[in-house]
């Protein structure tokens, strides 16, 4: 299991390929790539600055990941979540989930990515043409995070 | 108690202020009695701590409660519902 | 849209990056790789052999495709899927689906694998010790693309 | 009526034949019926086509059930349940 906060860019195949090695027992990779877009909101967007809390946000990721393996045979995950300044089309976040089962692989990848959106510190804020923004936080982030409790299946 | 405040984000914006050390006075023991307290300095703070404003508080780097206590040398963060990947 | 059956291997971030450039509307790729065990049901596999049927093969997974692009706002899908002799911690199926949004990624993603579990005409051979067997059809796959129906979310 | 017969994986083995033409008697119009005359060859046919065993039919490539019509030139395929991903 493995958690990282960077501003580099990553290599998601390689991270993938990274994962799979060693592990035999691994049959189902899920993994999710999130993506700065162009537009948000109908408004064109020129990028945006990712701010975060250091410290709590490994703390927080960590502790989302240990909720995910509690609730799903999980053989591995990882976590990486860039800060800082970012352009349209520039990779946000990471999230690789293996098992040996694809259900459980889907399932912990959207619970991983659903809390992360609700649990962990971060804050975007937009550069657009009438000047930068805070994003405000979404109703639909808080539903799906909602959607994994209380606890059970 | 001692306690440290850090901000982020819009609320770091709003006050204008990063992180402080503040000596608080002994009756604010938990983290719904240190939001009033804040909200006393008037202004942003009063402004964007109100009740019925979104924002959140951690304490030594876990989300927290109103009633969540506090304790000498506490690390205590006030910032906006988070907005990540 | 594109579909691909074929012997030789993948490499999944590659063809991830490809999906992503171009679209500035994508914000969000959920991705999985289906890889070769090395056990199943209980017993050691030394490989396997996928045997399919040309040409219905393509046009069941466009199908499976088409189906996914009405149930959800998806910009762009691939799906390759292996065929020939493969051995454990071979990779044997990749879908990647982009969307503006997660939710609509994950779901589309994992409803693909669902069906093509189920609907597209593959079937495995494992090398066990025992000998060479034709893999069961999972009663679990089954109810896994029975989730998907009837059609409303 | 002609119509080109594939067998697949498990049953292509048991049948010991990947694909052949056959000349259907008249009366052999949809899949169900098809079935029946190919379980009348015994066997390995009887066997593996019998009723209550999982196999799947596609008639020009498309999923079929025991109602489908046949129709001169068709390319009938008769396989195990996919196993696929």
């Amino acid at each position: 299991m493995s958690v990282r906060v960077q501003g580099e860019d990553f290599d998601a195949g390689a991270e993938i390929a990274r994962l799979r090695r060693g592990n035999a027992k691994i049959g189902a990779i899920a993994a999710f790539v999130g993506v700065v877009r162009d537009v948000n909101d109908g408004d064109p967007v020129a990028g945006m600055t990712l701010e975060h809390y250091p410290g709590m946000t490994e703390r927080a990721i960590e502790a989302i990941v240990a909720q995910a393996r509690l609730r799903w045979r999980i053989l591995d995950a990882l976590v990486i979540h860039r800060v800082g300044k970012l352009a349209p089309a520039d990779q946000i976040v990471l999230v690789v989930v293996a098992a040996t089962h694809r259900g459980e692989a889907f399932a912990a990848c959207e619970f991983l990515m659903d809390y992360l959106k609700t649990r962990a510190p971060f804050w975007k804020k937009e550069r657009t043409p009438g000047g930068s923004r805070w994003v405000d936080a979404r109703a639909s982030d808080d539903e799906a995070a909602a959607r994994w409790e209380p606890v059970g299946r | 108690m001692n306690v440290r405040l850090l901000y982020f984000a819009r609320l770091r914006e709003a006050f204008g202020i990063q992180a402080e050390e503040v000596a608080l006075p002994e009756e604010i023991r938990d983290v719904g009695a240190l939001s009033r307290w804040l909200q006393g300095r008037g202004g942003a703070w009063r402004a964007e701590l109100a009740p019925g404003r979104a924002y959140r508080v951690a304490v030594d780097q876990e989300m927290a409660g109103a009633s969540t206590r506090l304790h000498e040398g506490a690390e205590v963060a006030v910032f906006p519902p988070v907005t990540g990947g």
